[in-house]
C-alpha cells in the first residue's frame, strides 16, 4: 500500500488516559507530594498523579518496551514524556503510586526532577551522530547527572535549575537561556583539503555556507581560503563540504554559560552568559566541567533567596561580584565584541569590587 | 556480535543517571549498526572527535524532508554504519502516548533500523537513530500506514511543539494540545515541502511559565495569556496563611510590579488590576489561590532562534493578546501566521531566520507590511535616535523648492 | 505556497532550469524564469512527488534535479 | 605684540573668592534655605551662599556687565556660570543674600533652579546661528521656560528635571540623556542643486559628509543623487556643500524624548526614548511643545514617587502603560529600526494594557 | 540702526523666562551686525527656516581651530552679517569668574565683535558670537595678550570642562578645577592642531552626580569616586531622625542595592560595604550624614557621544578606580589617555568617534591593545554568544593533521 502523504501527527487524543479526557482543561492545583510526584487535581476533585522518571533520552527500543511494561502495570498503558526528555507516568489510581516508585527504584530508575530540582539536561548528538560536534553530548550530560544526581532526587535548591547542552554553536540544545548552558565549542578554523574541494565541492555554495562570510573563493588554486579573522569556528563548511574538517582533537572543548532563562515569572527570559569560555574535553568523564559547574552550583545555593533562578541571583548581585565570589577568572575572551555588544558596556560610574 | 571493548564508555555505565552507554549496548544486542555504533564512539572516547559526515538527498518520495542524512567517515571499517540516517518522526500533541502506539514505534524501528531513537529530539520528533538509506522508503511507508507521518527538516516549517496544557496544568490559557495538533495539519505542506529562506518553529505553551521554552527556540512562540485580571480565592489564601505559607516574602515582595499586597490581618491578597503584568509568579507560588482571570488567549510572538550569524534572539511580542479558539479553527492565528510567513519568504535572504530579517529590515515595515496593529506592547520602551524614517508621501511637499520660496 | 494543480509550462520550465544547475533555491528558480515564488513552489511540490526533482538540505534546502547531487559516501 | 600661543585657558585660580580659596575641598555639607540658594558649609564652619539666577545664555556684553555690577556689589566681584548656563553669585556674607536676592527680582532676574526643580534648558544654536537647524534654539527654550516658569522658581517636583534641546540631529545639546529632550527634526531629504554642485562642489568630500552613505557621485550629471531610503535628513551634507538645501518650512519641526539621565544615583545613566515624532515649528511660541512638555510634566507629578526622576518613574510603571496613561499615541515611528533595536523589543510575555 | 519691526520676535521678550530676544535688541543697538541679524531671525520666523550657511577656513595663524565659519545665505540684504564667525574661548575651570576678567572679555568683544556671546557653549567655550573674517586674527591678539586662549573646534581635543568641585562641593572626590586646568595644558597640540579621525572631548565630574553630563557628552569621562566604604556619621543620622527626615523611605528603600539598613531604634545607618555600589544616593539625600569614603579617585569610561552615524553612545567603564592626584601631576590619567587616542588615531576611521571604533573592533582588542587590564567591572554583563575569538598562536596546534591523525 503506497504510504499517505502529509496525514500528519498521530491524534493526542487517542494517546490520553481516561481521566484526562474527563477533566480536560478542568484541571485546578496541583501539589508536589514527594520529589518527582506531581498531584494534580480536578474541579471534579478527581487526581491524576504523575510520577516522573529519567531517561538518558538516547534509548534503546527494549527500554521503551519496559516502561510500557510498567505504564501497562500501573497505569493503564498511558504515559507521556516531557518536554526535557523525562517520562511521566500518569496514574489515577493513588493506590499505585508507591508500588510503582517501589518497582522504578528497584530497577534503577531515576525518580525526581521536579519543584526546585535539576531537571533532566536538554541535549543533543555529539560524537553519537552529528558531524560537527566539539565535544559529546549524552557522555557529558552522564558525567554531570551522576554529579549532581542528590539536587535530580530531592528538592532542596534555591529554585529549579534548567541545564541544556549542545556540542556545537549551532546550540541545538538551545543553551543559549538555560541556567546553565553547556556549548562545544571549536577554537580553530577549518582545516582545507583542497584536493577534496577540487574534486567534488561546489564552491559557490561553499563560500555561501559561512556565516560570517570568511571563505573565498580562490580561482587560482580551484579552491577556497579561509579568512581565520572572520571564523568563529562554527563548522557550517563541513556541513556544506567534508573537505572542510573542522573538529581539532587537541583544541575542541566546552564553554560555560549560565544566567539564562525562559520563563516570564518574575523577570522577563535573559540570555546566558559565558562565564567559562574553555574547558578540556576530558572523556569519559569531564572532571573539570562537573567541578566547575558544581562550584558555580553551590555558589548559588549558598547565597541565594528562595525562589530565586541562578541569573536572578546574579543580577541581583552584580556579575562583577559572582566573578569575585566565585573566583572565575575575567578576561577578554569573556567580554562581548559581537552585534549587540555595546548593551553589555557598564555605562555607568556604580558598581562592586 | 563481534565482543570489542568499550573501556572508556564503560566508565559511562557507573552512577545513578541512566546510562545511554548501556542503551547502545541493549541495542548492540540485535543490531550490528549499533554495534559497530559502540566502536565508532568508543574511538571518539578515545580520540575526542567526532567520526561523522553530512551529507546528501536522503528522503521519501513527494517530501522534502524528515530525515537527516549521516556517513561514517570510515565506511570500510564500519560498513553497518556506512549510512546510518535518522529519521524524524512527527510526535503526538503532548508527546502523550498509549503503549500500543509506543510498541508500534518500537516494532516497526526493531525491523528497520538500528533499534536506537531519542525520545524526543530537541524540537520534539521522534527520533528513529540510524538506518540505510535504502530503508528510509519502506521505513517511511510503514510508519505512515500505522498512522504516523514524518516531521520536518531543512527550510521548513519544523515539527510543531508544545508543552501539556490542559491535558495536565491547571495553567493552561489555551487548548495547547489541539491547537498544535489542528495547527500542524493546516501547514502540512510547509511542514513537509521546504521552500523558505531557512527553517521556521513553532512552539506553544500554554502560560507565561513558557514549559515548551518557545520564546528561545521558536521562531513564533504562542504563549498562553489572559486579557483581564486574575482571580483571587481569599478563602484559600486564608488556607496558605493558616499553613504558614509566607505569602508576604516569597510572592507579594516577589511580585515584579508590587501591585500585589497582601493584608495580614484580614489575611486577604488585593491586585492593582492595571499594574499586574501577567507574569504568572503568584499563581506559581499559590496555584489554589489565584488563578488566571477568564478572558484567556495567547500573547504572539516572533523571531526567537539560537546563536548561528547574528546571536541567539528571543522572540519577541507581536500580537499582545489574540484569541486561541477551538471553536474558530485557530483562524486568526493562521492567518496571522500566513502574513508573517509570506513576509519572510518575500524579504528573508537564503539562511535568514526571521527574527534576523526583522532586525535587519525594522520592526516597523514588518510590522506595517504583515499588517499587524502596532501598540507599545511590542517594545520594552521606544527608540532612543531620532532615525525615523518619514514616509514622503505623507509629507506636505508643497514648499519645498529649490530656493526656499513657497511655491 | 499557492493551492491546486501546478501549471504544466511552469513545470517544464522549472525542469529546463534544474538541468543547468547543479542546485538552487526556489526563490532563484523562480527569479530565473520570471514566475511567482507560490507557483514555483506549487510546481516543484508536484515534480518531487513524480520523483523527478528533490529537495536537498545542506546548511538551507536547495531543489535539485533527481539523483544529480551524490552523497559523501556515494 | 605678537599673541602667546597655547597659553591655554585663564587660571581659575584667580577666580576665586577669598572664601573658596581658604575653604577649597573641605566643604561639608550644603543646605538649599530656599529655591535658588544654596548653603554650602566648610569643615571651618565657614558658610558660601550661591544665588541662581537664570539666563537666556544668549546674551549682550551689557547683560554681562550688569551681573558684574551686581557681583561687585554683592559678591566681592566674583560669580561663576553652571553647566547649565545659570549664573551663581557668590556670597561670603549672608546678610547679603537677601538684598541680593531683592535686587535681583527687582531687576526682573529669576532666581530658582535648585533641588527638585528645572533648571535652564541646555541649548544650542537654532536660527540664530547654524546652517542646519530644523527649529529655532533659544526661542523654544523661551517658550517652554515662560509656560513651565513655577517649576524653576519653586522646589516642588518629584525630583531634579534636566532638558535639553538641539536643533537637529547633532544633537550638539546633548539631548540624547535628557529627562525630556527637544530635537529640531527635519523629515525630508536635500534637495540637490545641480547647477551649484557643478560649480564649486568637491563631490568626493561631498559624499564622505553623509554619514549613512546615501550619497552617491552621478558622474554622467557631474553631480550625486542620493538614495532617500538612507538618509535620515541630518543635514550632515550641507555642511559640506551649500548645494544640499536641507531646511523645508513646511517638514520641519520638533522630535520630544523622555526619560533620559546622565547621575549614577540609584539608576544607572540612560538614554532618552521618543515618544512624539513630530510636532510643528509654530513658531514664535510652539504652542504645540508647550502643551505637550507640559502634559508629560504633569502626568509625571501625578504620578511618580518622591525623588523619582522622569524616566525612573516611566520605567517603572513600563512605557506601555506611559503610553496609556498619557494618551500619546503610539506608531511604528516610535520602534527603533536601527543598530540597536533588538534590545528595545519586548522579549517576554509580562507587559501592561 | 535701522527700526525695523519685529513683531514675531517681540512675542519672545513676554513671560517671566530671560529673553534673548531682548539681549540681541540691547547688542543691536551698538552693532549693526547684530542688528541685522534681529532682522534675519526674524525672518526665520515668519519663513520657520535658518538662513545662515557653514563654510570656509576662517582661523588664526598656528591653530587649526576654535573658529567657527558662518555666513548669511543673502549677503546682499545682510552685509553686515555676510560674515558672522564664531570664536570660542577656553573658559576658566569650572566657569568661575572674576568681574575684571569678565569686563575684559565684554570690553574686547565690543571692540571687534557683535557684542553677542553664548555664556557658555554647550561644551563650555565662551562663545564669541559673530564677527567679520578680517577681524579673527586681531581677536585672538587682543584676547591673547589679555591672557585668554582659543578653545577647540574640528577633529582635535575639544575644549574640557569640569563641574565646580572642591571649589565649592563637598562631593568632589578629586579636584576637578585642577586636573582640568593641568591637564587642558598639557594637551595644548591636541586642542589647537585637529589631527584625528574625529573630535574627541574629556570632561571632569567630582562624583557620581556627574554634573557635567560627561557620562553622555564625552569621549573620555572622569568620574570621581572612591575605592573604600562610605562613612556613616551617626550624631548625624540621629539628628535627621529627629527632624523627621525619612531615612527608611527615601534613603533605604531606593538603595538600588538594598545594602542600608537603618534600626529605627537605635536610629543608626548601617551599610554592607561589598554590596554598595557607590551610586551617591544616600550621600545625596543625607549630605551631613554620609560621605564617600577615604580613599578617593575616579572611574575613567570612554567612548561617550551624541546620535550622528552609529546612535549616541554613552561612555563606559575602563578604569575602575585612577588615583587623581595633583601631586602626581595626573600623570597616570594622562599616559592612559595617552594610550587611548594613539589606539584611536591608528585605527579610528574618519569621522569615528573613539566609542563607534572600539564598538566596530571590540572592547576587548580596544583594552588589550591600549594595555588597559580586563576586569569585569568593565561591563554591565559578560557575553552572550559563544563567539570567542581565540588568538591561534596560544593553541596546541600539534594534533591537527588534516587526516586527523596525531603528529
Ligand atoms: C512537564 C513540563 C511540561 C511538559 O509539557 O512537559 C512542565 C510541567 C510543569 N511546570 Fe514547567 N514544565 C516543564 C518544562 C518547563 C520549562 C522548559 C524547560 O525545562 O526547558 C520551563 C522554562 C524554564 C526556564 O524558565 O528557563 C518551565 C518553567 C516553569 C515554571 C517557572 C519557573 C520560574 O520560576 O522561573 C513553573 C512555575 C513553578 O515552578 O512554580 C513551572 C510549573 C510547572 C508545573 C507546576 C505546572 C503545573 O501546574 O502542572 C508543572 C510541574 C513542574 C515541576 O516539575 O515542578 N514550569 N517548565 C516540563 C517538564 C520538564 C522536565 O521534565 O523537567
Ligand atoms: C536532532 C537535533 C538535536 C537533538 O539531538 O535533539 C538537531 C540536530 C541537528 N541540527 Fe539542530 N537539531 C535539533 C534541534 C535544534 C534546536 C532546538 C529546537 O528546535 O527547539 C535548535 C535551536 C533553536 C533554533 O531553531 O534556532 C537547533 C539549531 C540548529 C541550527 C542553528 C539554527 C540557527 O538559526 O541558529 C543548525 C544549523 C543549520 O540549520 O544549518 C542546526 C542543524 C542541525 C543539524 C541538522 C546539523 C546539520 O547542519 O546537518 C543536526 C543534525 C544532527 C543529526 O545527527 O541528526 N540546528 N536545532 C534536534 C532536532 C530533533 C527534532 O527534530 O526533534
Ligand atoms: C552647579 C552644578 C555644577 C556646576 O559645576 O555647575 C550642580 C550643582 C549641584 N549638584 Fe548637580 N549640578 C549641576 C548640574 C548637574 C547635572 C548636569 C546637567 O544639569 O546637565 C546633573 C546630571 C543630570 C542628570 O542626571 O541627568 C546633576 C545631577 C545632580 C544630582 C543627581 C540627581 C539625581 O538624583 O539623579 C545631584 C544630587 C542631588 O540633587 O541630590 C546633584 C547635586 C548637586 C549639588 C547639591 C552638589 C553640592 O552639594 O553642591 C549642587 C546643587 C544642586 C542643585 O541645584 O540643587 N546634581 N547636576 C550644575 C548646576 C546646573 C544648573 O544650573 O542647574
Ligand atoms: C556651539 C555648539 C552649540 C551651542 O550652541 O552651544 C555647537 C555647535 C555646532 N556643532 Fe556641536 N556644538 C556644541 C556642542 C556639542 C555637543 C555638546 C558637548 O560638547 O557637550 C555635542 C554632543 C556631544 C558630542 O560631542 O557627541 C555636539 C555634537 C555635534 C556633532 C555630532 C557629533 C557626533 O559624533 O555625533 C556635530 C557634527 C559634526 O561634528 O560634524 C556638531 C557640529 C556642530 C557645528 C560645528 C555644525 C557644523 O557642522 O558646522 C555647530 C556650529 C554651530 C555654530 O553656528 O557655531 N556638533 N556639539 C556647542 C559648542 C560650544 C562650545 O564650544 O562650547
Ligand atoms: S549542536 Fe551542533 S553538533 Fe550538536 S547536534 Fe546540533 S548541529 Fe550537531
Ligand atoms: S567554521 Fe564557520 S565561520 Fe569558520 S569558515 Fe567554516 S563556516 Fe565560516
Ligand atoms: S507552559 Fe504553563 S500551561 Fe503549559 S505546562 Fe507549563 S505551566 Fe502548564
Ligand atoms: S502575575 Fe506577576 S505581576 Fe501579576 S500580581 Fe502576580 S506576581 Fe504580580
Ligand atoms: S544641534 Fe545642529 S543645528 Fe543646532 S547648533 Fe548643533 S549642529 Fe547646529
Ligand atoms: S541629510 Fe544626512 S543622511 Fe541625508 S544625504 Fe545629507 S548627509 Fe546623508
Ligand atoms: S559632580 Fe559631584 S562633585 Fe561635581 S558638582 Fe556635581 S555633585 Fe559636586
Ligand atoms: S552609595 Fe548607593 S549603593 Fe551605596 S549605600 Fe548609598 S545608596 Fe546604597
Amino acid at each position: 500500500m503506497a504510504a499517505k502523504l502529509d496525514q500528519g501527527p498521530p491524534n493526542y487524543k487517542e494517546m490520553l488516559p481516561p481521566i484526562i479526557l474527563d477533566n480536560y482543561g478542568k484541571w485546578k492545583y496541583h501539589e508536589i507530594p514527594r520529589s518527582g510526584v506531581l498531584k494534580h487535581v480536578s474541579e471534579s476533585g478527581a487526581a491524576l498523579f504523575s510520577v516522573r522518571v529519567a531517561t538518558p533520552r538516547l534509548v534503546s527500543i527494549d527500554f521503551i518496551r519496559d516502561v510500557c511494561a510498567l505504564a501497562d502495570e500501573f497505569c493503564d498503558g498511558f504515559l507521556r514524556w516531557t518536554t526535557r526528555n523525562n517520562i511521566e507516568f500518569l496514574l489515577s489510581d493513588e493506590a499505585k503510586v508507591n508500588p510503582l516508585i517501589e518497582t522504578l527504584v528497584a530497577k534503577g530508575f531515576a525518580v525526581g526532577g521536579t519543584g526546585a530540582a535539576i531537571s533532566n539536561i536538554i541535549h543533543t548528538q555529539g560524537w553519537v551522530h552529528c558531524h560537527t560536534p566539539a565535544t559529546d553530548a549524552s557522555g557529558v550530560v552522564k558525567a554531570v547527572m551522576d554529579d549532581l544526581y542528590e539536587y535530580f532526587e530531592s528538592m532542596k535548591l534555591p529554585a529549579k535549575l534548567k541545564m541544556g547542552l549542545a556540542c556545537c554553536l549551532n546550540m541545538c540544545g538551545s543553551t543559549h537561556c538555560s541556567d546553565i548552558g553547556i556549548v562545544g565549542v571549536h577554537r580553530t578554523p577549518p582545516r582545507i583539503d583542497h584536493d577534496k574541494i577540487r574534486k567534488g565541492t561546489e564552491i559557490p555554495s561553499l563560500v555561501a555556507s559561512c556565516p560570517t562570510g570568511a571563505i573565498r573563493p580562490d580561482p587560482k588554486n580551484k579552491s577556497v581560503v579561509v579568512n581565520e579573522e572572520k571564523c568563529m569556528y562554527c563548522g557550517n563548511c563541513y556541513t556544506m563540504s567534508p573537505a572542510m574538517e573542522i573538529y581539532d582533537a587537541r583544541n575542541d572543548g566546552i564553554a560555560i554559560l549560565i544566567g539564562g532563562k525562559v520563563s516570564n515569572a518574575r523577570s522577563a527570559p535573559s540570555f546566558s552568559r559565558m562565564v567559562i569560555p574553555f574547558l578540556p574535553n576530558n572523556a569519559p568523564r569531564w572532571p573539570e566541567v562537573t567541578e566547575a559547574i558544581r562550584a558555580i552550583l553551590e555558589l548559588w545555593i549558598a547565597n541565594a533567596d528562595k525562589g530565586e533562578r541562578l541569573g536572578e541571583w546574579v543580577e541581583r548581585i552584580g556579575w562583577e561580584r559572582f566573578f569575585a565570589l566565585s573566583g572565575l577568572p575575567f578576561s577578554d575572551m569573556l567580554i562581548d565584541d559581537y552585534i549587540f555588544a555595546r548593551e553589555t558596556f557598564r555605562t555607568g560610574a556604580a558598581f562592586k569590587y | 556480535m563481534t565482543e570489542k571493548k568499550t573501556p572508556l564508555l564503560d566508565e559511562l555505565e557507573k552512577g545513578k543517571w541512566p546510562s545511554f552507554v548501556t542503551e547502545i549496548k541493549r541495542a548492540a544486542v540485535k543490531s550490528a549498526a549499533s554495534a559497530e555504533l559502540l566502536q565508532v564512539l568508543e574511538r571518539s572516547y578515545e580520540e575526542r572527535r567526532g567520526h561523522w559526515k553530512h551529507g546528501g538527498i536522503v528522503g521519501v518520495r513527494g517530501y522534502g524532508g524528515g530525515v537527516i542524512g549521516r556517513y561514517v567517515d570510515e565506511p570500510e571499517t564500519y560498513p553497518n554504519i556506512a549510512e546510518f540516517h535518522t529519521v524524524r518522526i512527527n510526535q503526538p500533541s503532548g508527546f502523550f502516548y498509549n503503549t500500543k502506539t509506543l510498541r508500534t514505534i518500537c516494532d516497526l524501528w526493531e525491523k528497520h533500523g538500528s533499534g536506537l531513537t531519542n525520545m524526543h529530539g530537541s524540537t520534539g520528533d521522534i527520533i528513529l537513530l540510524g538506518c540505510k538509506t535504502e530503508h528510509i522508503q519502506p521505513i517511511f511507508d510503514d510508519y505512515s500506514e500505522a498512522g504516523f507521518d514524518l516531521g520536518g527538516s531543512g527550510s521548513c516549517l519544523r515539527t510543531t511543539n508544545c508543552c501539556v496544557g490542559p491535558g495536565r496544568c491547571e495553567y493552561a490559557c489555551y487548548d495547547t494540545l489541539e491547537a498544535c495538533y489542528n495547527i500542524t495539519n493546516e501547514f502540512m505542506d510547509e511542514l513537509h515541502r521546504p521552500m523558505w529562506p531557512y527553517k521556521s518553529k513553532i512552539k506553544f505553551s500554554g502560560c507565561a511559565n513558557d514549559c515548551t521554552g518557545a520564546i528561545a527556540r521558536s521562531d513564533i512562540s504562542v504563549i498562553g495569556t489572559w486579557r483581564d485580571t486574575i482571580r483571587i480565592d481569599q478563602d484559600a489564601v486564608k488556607e496558605y496563611a493558616a499553613n504558614k505559607f509566607p505569602i508576604q516574602s516569597q510572592v507579594c515582595d516577589k511580585c515584579p510590579t508590587g501591585c500585589l499586597t497582601y493584608n495580614n490581618e484580614t489575611q486577604e491578597l488585593a491586585v492593582i488590576a492595571e499594574d499586574c503584568t501577567r507574569c504568572h509568579h503568584c499563581i506559581n507560588l499559590m496555584p489554589k489561590a489565584i488563578q488566571a482571570g477568564k478572558e484567556k488567549g495567547a500573547t504572539i510572538l516572533v523571531g526567537g532562534k539560537s546563536t548561528i550569524v547574528q546571536s541567539a534572539f528571543m522572540s519577541s511580542v507581536v500580537i499582545p493578546f489574540m484569541k486561541m479558539d477551538v471553536e474558530d479553527d485557530f483562524e486568526e492565528f493562521k492567518d496571522t501566521v500566513r502574513r508573517i510567513w509570506e513576509w519572510w519568504d518575500e524579504n528573508g535572504k537564503t539562511r535568514e531566520r526571521i527574527g534576523e530579517t526583522i532586525f535587519r529590515l525594522g520592526m516597523g515595515k514588518f510590522l506595517r507590511e504583515a499588517e499587524i496593529p502596532i501598540v507599545p506592547q511590542q517594545v520594552f520602551r521606544p527608540r532612543a535616535n531620532p532615525y525615523v524614517f518619514w514616509a514622503q508621501e505623507d509629507l506636505d511637499k508643497s514648499g519645498t523648492a529649490l530656493d526656499g520660496t513657497a511655491l | 505556497m499557492q493551492k491546486g494543480p501546478a501549471s504544466p509550462e511552469i513545470k517544464a520550465k522549472i525542469l529546463e532550469y534544474l538541468a543547468k544547475v547543479q542546485k538552487a533555491k526556489s526563490r532563484d528558480v523562480a527569479v530565473a524564469i520570471g514566475e511567482k515564488k507560490g507557483d514555483v513552489d506549487n510546481a516543484v511540490k508536484e515534480l518531487t512527488a513524480e520523483d523527478l526533482v528533490e529537495y536537498l538540505y545542506i546548511t538551507t534546502t536547495y531543489i535539485c534535479l533527481k539523483g544529480k547531487v551524490q552523497t559523501p559516501n556515494g
